[in-house]
């Protein structure tokens, strides 16, 4: 019994002494899973953006591989450019404005496939398809779409009395956000959707079966069963939606390379500007890292204010 | 029951302008489909447009307008351009990195979410956090310092440098995904495996791999939309005009020429937009499974 | 292939990228050129806008320029002002030796670009600022080859209101924040007796005159209303445009919308395309300050692994014969006129296979070459071109101010006030960088 | 209130072609405040019936009336039922409260009202201290009280339940019996119970209705299945251990009918001329293993001992005969011993004869 | 083989800091062919010991053996048990028959001598036409045999079930049974079953082990558990309906001893020697319900009926009394009256005393 004690304490202690260290063979095998992922992000996205945020100290000419030394110069100019605030303005409403048109009609195309009995697999099918066309095709075929001359939504448009018949919508200061916001809306509303199709197919039927029985209505069983069950993956989905449109550079580029006269100049095309058209990379990484801050902190109260991570099951 | 009295639900709650059970009933599908076919009027007409003018003479296509294609201006011409030039080699890039790309994440990611779901080491959850802070910076100052990098280790202008690099902006996703989906799986299967002798390892690929199929395929379209979409990254790592993908390419393409053949563009276009499609179409099941996420 | 490869390999970056091209280069001129000397060569296709400058930025960065890069002069002084590139002035004259004397801008002043006694840029070929127009449209139309500023607009206007040519809009006015706006205004100041930059107190200063420059933007303001959207345009969609035929008149280079229009089958518009020297604003030939042609062609990193290789590979493109520089513009015959005296009045030029087919186009180069450059030039004694002065040009502010004006709402005096200011920090910089020079 | 069902057909459509007829001509009533309990088999129809009568489907053809109303094509919505499924349905997004308190928020009733009801439910579940708890927290026997709870705060005019212990352990099946006899009783609705535990349907109902194959083969009180059984069906189904069946031949001799099976001889209570017709014919002996004694091989049916399962006041023996494996319910100490014959002693009293092809009850 | 648990503890931490003993101090020998089955309420640890043995958790102290090998830190891999779980886990992506041989493949068996083996195993557990199907087309017991049958095809030297019935019905329950004691028989290796259905372990088990809360209560056969409990825990937790408790004190009148609880007096029949300590004192009197007889209010402790539950054969019928609700089992006719009052008249010779503090039995 004495020895037994002994031997079982001396146990005991081996296995707290590893677990203290967080080296004990189960923790070295999870490291060892998770180890192709580290080095890879290490590679594509830890490296990059500490030379990045280093690159921000610097006056670095890009035609010139001669860097100067300027310490947080670079930032007090970020700070007091007025394009920078400007473009956080136009960022922020390019933000907000494509996350809640791609929620409302992500979610609204998501209730809807789900409630389809007939047509379904084809209609999700080509929902889905708008999220994988790639952006430079959804570009040509919007800027094809615009046409002055041929473009069918230039014509509906104008016919409508939207904008004038020689007007390129695009080109147009008041409708040149708004159109890049639906454009880009029209491929990323699915990526909503897919997530709320999935949670949406995952609820039981019972649970409808259930308040049926007492007498819902479809208003009340929406409000009451789908909401609440669809309400972590949105949160999560708004907050990835927010993030991806905050810093979307290509479909705007690609559209409008920021015009016309800025009317779409959001933070990233700024940054791009800043760094291959003005040559000043240091000055464009330190707007990136004032980005960086803004989304950390918007990120951050998002969380408090939600915590979306609460509604998903860990 | 019998007497409307008796059934305050029907009447009382919502006065007495409720209209029937029928009517709404009626209504709500109306709305239903309807909803449907707008939306689907929406998403299928610039494809449908794009199909529209593929199928066009590119001459037409910038002079005239139709709602409807016109038998006497169809034609399979601008499908050559698919044929033609780069453009074929631009393709095969693509399918070549796109399929590295999803070998790569769901590999990775699936080891990755197994060692997340089922050991345990300090930190996982901070790991999974860190792994989501990498998508608020905003990328695109990241290519050059990506370059520079590519460049030294030599990666550059290899189609492994780009699969690579797309890989590893999926992972976040793909890694939480798995984690997320494998934690679904009853452990007690692996180990009623390594109650019969199998190792770990073994049981991992007997018992865990194949029940994963639905993440599985979800990564992989999420990688599939990463890499097909992607033109950033393939610029700045694919420089030559042989290793380049689709999306650099056409670009430069289009810059080349000083003009734009709308016509052979939509036939281009079609031709990105048919893979998708059939991917969304034969593995939508899968897909919406893996991307289930439990909610409480 | 591409960016990286082996220490003496020639990387050669090139803006002569066409499909065309490319099968040149690599089919014909590289292998051939690889077979009679020890080099071997590694092309580098880069597009025109903005991706090919950021791609030169990646390898100049990363330390391991291109030896040979091709562009326009002026766009690249940032980088000779950080003196970067090799002098290339005995390359320079072994070319002239076999193709007869440089006719573009940059090297008719000793204290031009060819400075300290150094050139740093072998042309290929020059670009030649006109007006490009419909023939047929003004024939329809009755209308004539405009010389003022007046006649443009109403030009202009009689296009764009003709039922006749629905599509056909009055005139291309180029602002989006790229290259060609600020060309298309320093046009208008050129033409408006005036220049960006002048010669005070022995150095350059910037040199904006408001009351013409405003005169111009007016002009340009008013211009835009006739235009396609001024936002969208450059060098590459206002081509584009004119294929289409959607535009009737517009500020380009040479005969290249003719070219383009050719290469596309569009033989009708290929046909009707017509030059002219761009028009004034009521003032003298003689006050003009249009300049020359501007050379494009090749540039010689000194950073580069192998400058020598670099220098022995252009002068075997162009010190070996006028046959095979003519040769050279087989491709993209329309883009550039040879930057040589005698290579567009050769035998070997005219009978390239595309002038064969298209003998109104030769015609068109040798308008252009015998005409039009003849008016130009004229005031290139006040007009400086120093370091400084190039290196101020390659800024993006008039292009920023075009936008502001044209396609914003921005005041006219105001936007100009604000490029004035930056064109002088710029300016400044480009002092600092050359030495004062 | 009296839930009729009439000639009910439901049809489902396979995807593999072939039709599945789910329920076949159901004709059943529940009366007023009766507790009626549907058995059968898995895949006999049950939860179909229960969902034509909540409106969650419709039949085929056939009627559904409450009292004089028919409402087969009504919505659920509209016919005021509770519905107890088996796999509980508590939402987990609400808390044990607002679950319980659902049905009434959405028929509009006030808030302190609500609150009243539910506390009342609550105390007679036994689950006043959960209230605030989310289901998730809750063990499965608190859970099925929830769902219990949530269905009776309501009042409805009919009760169903569709297997609602089928999850919990005996313990607390045996719990949660009385409490739902309790409640049921004093909504005083008709209440359709489903179950195909056969004790639960022993125990609860007032009558029982045992289907097949989509069929109703009987409805009747628990006594009247047990010890009346229409057919073998029946027999088998109700009771435990399961009725013993035995393969025999009717014979008569001076008015008396036996039947023998093997060359056992088991003398009949019927006289041949109840037997009318089935005489020197075979039938089907059903004995309940309560009713077989045990003693030596030449007493009766030989016999060899298997396997004992002691229960502590009784032992269930098994035995393996000409007719298969027999289970006999043997005394606490019982004690089998493989090498020893035994013979197994029907008890004629209590032995059911039934017809061999349509395993009708003769007698 | 013999497997030996001694003094086997499992203490798990908790997330919110105070550390839960899973198992404490367990001591148990399963010897070779021995079927000793684990039983408790939920959460008493038996999983836990389960998965220890199997190797899948290892044990804070204590160690386990298999004859003279200490294997308590060996991988599940190395140790050559079947373990059959409560959920099942067949494989859904392989077919029943791939299931089953899965774990011959690991071993490294060639093909044909595979397919042998399964074929074996199918017959016996009557599925060899499912061979070919995939698990998710089966049904609830067929599943269960075939995950019986991927543990037994690999004829291992420890069998362990963690409750492999628990999701079945009772009818499939009784039918697996005999399934499960015939093969484990065959093999004849020792078998750890844990269940929390008494009925499970009273039937199949050599030897019951019952615990709570970690810690093991008695151990012994199903007769031994069933008539002499070690305590009030075992003798509730054993037997069917559950025993019955009343709290008395013991009186001595010369020499015999007798206990009273209320105003009724039941003789006992142990001497008060025997009851040394307790004379006067408090104990609690536990009678099983099949050992309470029902007579006149006089005659015992009085009864109000509160509801029968018949079972066919016999019925459950409950009581009001002072001491609480009490179940009775009665004879099949029994039909209680509400208005009649009862006297509870308990059995003298089946009366079991219990220490009203520790619970241990006193005699
Ligand atoms: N929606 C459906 N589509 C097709 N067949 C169905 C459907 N619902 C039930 N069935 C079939 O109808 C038959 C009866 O099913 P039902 O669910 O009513 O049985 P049950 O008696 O409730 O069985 P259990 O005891 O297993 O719950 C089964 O054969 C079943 O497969
Ligand atoms: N991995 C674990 N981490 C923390 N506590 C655990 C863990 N596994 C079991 N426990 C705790 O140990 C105790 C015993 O659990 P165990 O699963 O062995 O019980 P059980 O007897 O099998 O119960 P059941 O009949 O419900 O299966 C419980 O209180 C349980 O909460
Ligand atoms: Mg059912
Ligand atoms: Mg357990």
């Amino acid at each position: 019994m004495a020895s037994e004690t002994v031997e079982s304490t001396a146990t005991a202690d081996r296995r707290s002494v590893r677990g203290r260290l967080g080296l004990d063979g189960e923790a070295l095998r999870g490291w060892a899973t998770v180890a192709p992922v580290i080095l890879l992000y290490l590679f594509v996205a830890v490296t990059p953006i500490a030379f990045a945020i280093y690159a921000s100290l610097f006056e670095v000419p890009l035609l010139n591989p001669n860097w100067t030394f300027t310490g947080l110069s670079n930032y007090v100019e970020v700070l007091t450019m007025n394009s920078f605030w400007s473009s956080l303005w136009l960022g922020a409403l390019f933000m907000v404005g494509s996350t809640v048109v791609q929620l409302l009609v992500g979610l609204w195309i998501a209730l809807v496939l789900n409630q389809l009995d007939r047509g379904q697999r084809f209609l999700t099918a080509v929902a889905f398809t708008a999220y994988l066309v790639p952006t430079v095709i959804v570009v040509l075929v919007a800027l094809f779409m615009f046409d002055v001359e041929v473009g069918v939504l230039h014509i509906a448009g104008s016919t409508l009395g939207l904008w004038g018949e020689r007007t390129f919508a695009l080109g147009d200061q008041t409708w040149a956000m708004p159109l890049v916001v639906l454009v880009g809306s029209w491929k990323f509303s699915i990526f909503v959707t897919i997530f709320t199709l999935a949670q949406l197919r995952a609820i039981p039927d019972r649970f409808y079966e259930a308040a049926k029985i007492c007498g819902a209505s479809r208003w009340e069983m929406f409000r009451d069963i789908t909401l609440p069950r669809i309400t972590g993956v949105l949160l999560i989905a708004v907050l990835l939606r927010a993030v991806f449109m905050f810093n979307k550079f290509d479909i705007i580029w690609m559209l409008t390379e920021g015009g016309p006269a800025g009317a779409t100049t959001t933070l990233p095309i700024l940054a791009y500007r800043t760094a291959f058209l003005h040559n000043d990379y240091g000055v464009a990484n330190a707007m990136a890292v004032v980005m960086f801050v803004f989304l950390a902190l918007g990120a951050y109260c998002y969380f408090r204010a939600f915590d979306p991570t609460a509604e998903v099951d860990t | 029951m019998s007497t409307p009295t008796e059934t305050p639900s029907e009447t009382e709650t919502e006065g007495g302008t409720r209209l029937s059970y029928e009517t709404r009933d009626r209504l709500y599908n109306l709305a239903l489909y309807g909803s449907a076919a707008l939306f689907s009027a929406v998403i299928l007409f610039p494809i449908y447009w794009m199909v529209q003018n593929a199928f066009t003479d590119s001459q037409t296509v910038i002079t005239e307008f139709s709602w409807l294609p016109s038998p006497e201006t169809v034609t399979l011409d601008n499908f050559s351009v698919l044929a033609a030039g780069a453009v074929p080699r631009y393709v095969i890039n693509t399918i070549v990195v796109t399929a590295g790309t999803i070998v790569v994440v769901v590999a990775v990611s699936l080891v990755a979410g197994y060692g997340m779901a089922r050991f345990r080491f300090r930190y996982k959850q901070s790991f999974a956090q860190f792994l989501l802070l990498g998508y608020m910076f905003s990328p695109i100052v990241l290519g050059l310092p990506l370059y520079l990098i590519w460049s030294e280790i030599g990666l550059l202008n290899a189609q492994i440098g780009l699969v690579i690099a797309l890989s590893s902006i999926s992972m976040p996703f793909a890694v939480w995904l798995m984690w997320k989906y494998i934690q679904t799986i009853p452990e007690s299967m692996e180990e009623s495996a390594w109650i019969a002798g199998a190792s770990r390892w073994r049981t991992f690929w007997d018992v865990v791999v194949p029940q994963t199929k639905p993440a599985i395929v979800a990564c992989a379209l999420f990688a599939f939309a990463i890499a097909w979409n992607d033109f950033t990254f393939a610029q700045i790592l694919l420089p030559s005009q042989e290793s380049t993908t689709f999306a650099p390419g056409i670009m430069r393409l289009i810059d080349q020429g000083g003009y734009t053949s709308w016509g052979d563009i939509m036939a281009v276009s079609l031709l990105m937009t048919v893979p998708p499609l059939l991917f969304a179409y034969f593995l939508q099941e899968y897909l919406l499974k893996g991307f289930e996420v439990r909610t409480r | 292939l591409g960016g990286s490869g082996n220490d003496d390999e020639i990387h050669f970056y090139t803006d002569y990228s066409t499909e065309t091209w490319q099968d040149r280069w690599e089919n014909d001129l590289i292998p051939q050129f690889e077979d009679e000397t020890d080099h071997s060569v590694n092309p580098e296709y880069a597009g025109f806008q903005g991706d090919s400058e950021e791609r030169l930025m990646n390898l100049i960065q990363a330390n391991d320029p291109p030896d040979i890069h091709v562009e326009t002069f002026y766009t690249a002084a940032d980088i000779w002002a950080q003196g970067m590139l090799q002098p290339m002035t005995d390359t320079l004259e072994a070319v002239e030796d076999v193709n007869g004397d440089i006719n573009v801008e940059t090297f008719e002043d000793e204290e031009g670009v060819v400075s300290q006694g150094d050139t740093f840029h072998v042309s290929h070929g020059g670009y030649t600022n006109v007006l490009v127009y419909r023939e047929d449209i003004y024939e329809a139309l009755g209308l004539e080859v405009p010389e003022t500023w007046d006649e443009l607009v109403d030009n202009a206007e009689a296009i764009d209101d003709s039922d006749e040519f629905d599509t056909a809009r009055g005139f291309a006015t180029q602002a989006g924040v790229v290259g060609q706006s600020r060309e298309l205004f320093w046009m208008f100041l050129y033409q408006n007796g005036v220049d960006t930059h002048r010669m005070a107190d022995g150095g350059v200063e910037v040199w904006v005159p408001e009351d013409e420059a405003i005169e111009a933007l007016e002009y340009l303001t008013e211009l835009a209303q006739y235009s396609p959207d001024p936002s969208g345009l450059n060098w590459g969609t206002s081509l584009e445009q004119w294929v289409q035929g959607r535009v009737g008149q517009m500020y380009h280079v040479n005969g290249w919308a003719a070219g383009v229009a050719a290469a596309e089958g569009v033989d009708h518009i290929a046909e009707n395309t017509a030059v002219a020297p761009l028009p004034r604003n009521d003032i003298p030939l003689e006050e003009s300050y249009m300049t020359l042609p501007t050379g494009n062609g090749y540039m010689v990193f000194e950073g580069g692994t192998n400058p020598a290789g670099a220098n022995e590979f252009i002068e075997w493109l162009y010190a070996d014969s006028v046959e095979r520089t003519a040769s050279l513009f087989e491709q993209e015959p329309m883009r550039l006129l040879p930057a040589y005296d005698d290579v567009v009045t050769s035998d070997a030029y005219a009978n390239l296979e595309y002038f064969q087919a298209w003998p109104e186009h030769l015609e068109l180069n040798r308008q252009i070459q015998e005409e039009i450059v003849p008016m130009y030039g004229q005031n290139t004694e006040e007009s400086p071109t120093t370091g400084a002065e190039q290196y101020g040009l390659s800024g993006y502010h008039y292009a920023d101010m075009m936008n502001q004006i044209i396609v914003g709402d921005a005041a006219i005096e105001d936007a100009l006030a604000e490029a004035k200011g930056q064109a002088e920090e710029r300016l400044a910089e480009g002092k600092e960088l050359t030495g004062g020079w | 209130m009296t839930v009729h069902i009439d000639n009910m057909t439901r049809v489902f459509d396979s995807p593999n072609a072939d039709r599945i007829v789910a329920v076949d001509e159901l004709s059943l009533t529940i009366e007023d405040g009766e507790f009626l309990t549907l058995v059968g088999p898995s895949g006999c129809g049950k939860t179909t019936t229960l969902r034509c009568v909540a409106g969650l489907d419709t039949p085929t053809a056939g009627t559904i009336r409450v009292d004089d109303r028919d409402v087969t094509e009504l919505p659920p919505q509209q016919r005021d039922v509770a519905l107890l499924f088996q796999d509980i349905a508590l939402y987990p997004h609400m808390s044990v409260r607002e679950n319980m308190e659902y049905g009434l928020k959405i028929a509009g009733v006030p808030e302190d009202e609500r609150r009243e009801h539910v506390a009342e439910a609550a105390a007679l579940l036994q689950i006043g201290d959960q209230l605030d708890k989310m289901p998730a927290s809750l063990s499965g026997g608190q859970q099925q009280r929830v769902a219990l709870g949530r269905s009776l705060v309501r009042d409805p005019s009919v009760f169903l339940f569709d297997e609602p212990m089928s999850d919990l352990d005996a313990k607390l099946k045996r719990e949660l019996r009385p409490v739902v006899q309790r409640i049921t009783d004093e909504i005083g609705c008709p209440v359709l119970y489903v179950t195909h535990d056969q004790e639960e349907a022993m125990t609860m109902s007032d009558r029982i209705a045992i289907m097949d194959d989509g069929e109703l083969q009987q409805a009747g009180s628990p006594k009247e299945v047990y010890s009346e059984p229409t057919n073998d069906f029946v027999g088998e189904f109700i009771g435990q251990p399961a009725m013993e069946f035995f393969d025999a031949r009717v014979e008569s001799a001076n008015g008396t009918a036996a039947v023998s099976m093997g060359n056992h001889t088991v003398s009949l209570p019927a006289t041949a001329a109840e037997l009318e017709g089935y005489v020197d014919s075979p039938v089907r002996v059903g004995v309940r293993p309560q009713q077989i004694g045990i003693g030596d091989p030449a007493a009766g049916i030989e016999a060899e001992h298997v396997l004992d399962e002691p229960l502590g006041d009784e032992t269930h023996s098994i035995f393996e005969t000409e007719f298969g494996d027999v289970t006999v319910v043997t005394h606490a100490d019982f004690d089998g011993d493989g090498d020893t014959d035994y013979g197994l002693v029907l008890d004629e009293s209590a032995t059911q004869l039934f017809d061999p092809d349509s395993g009708v009850r003769i007698h």
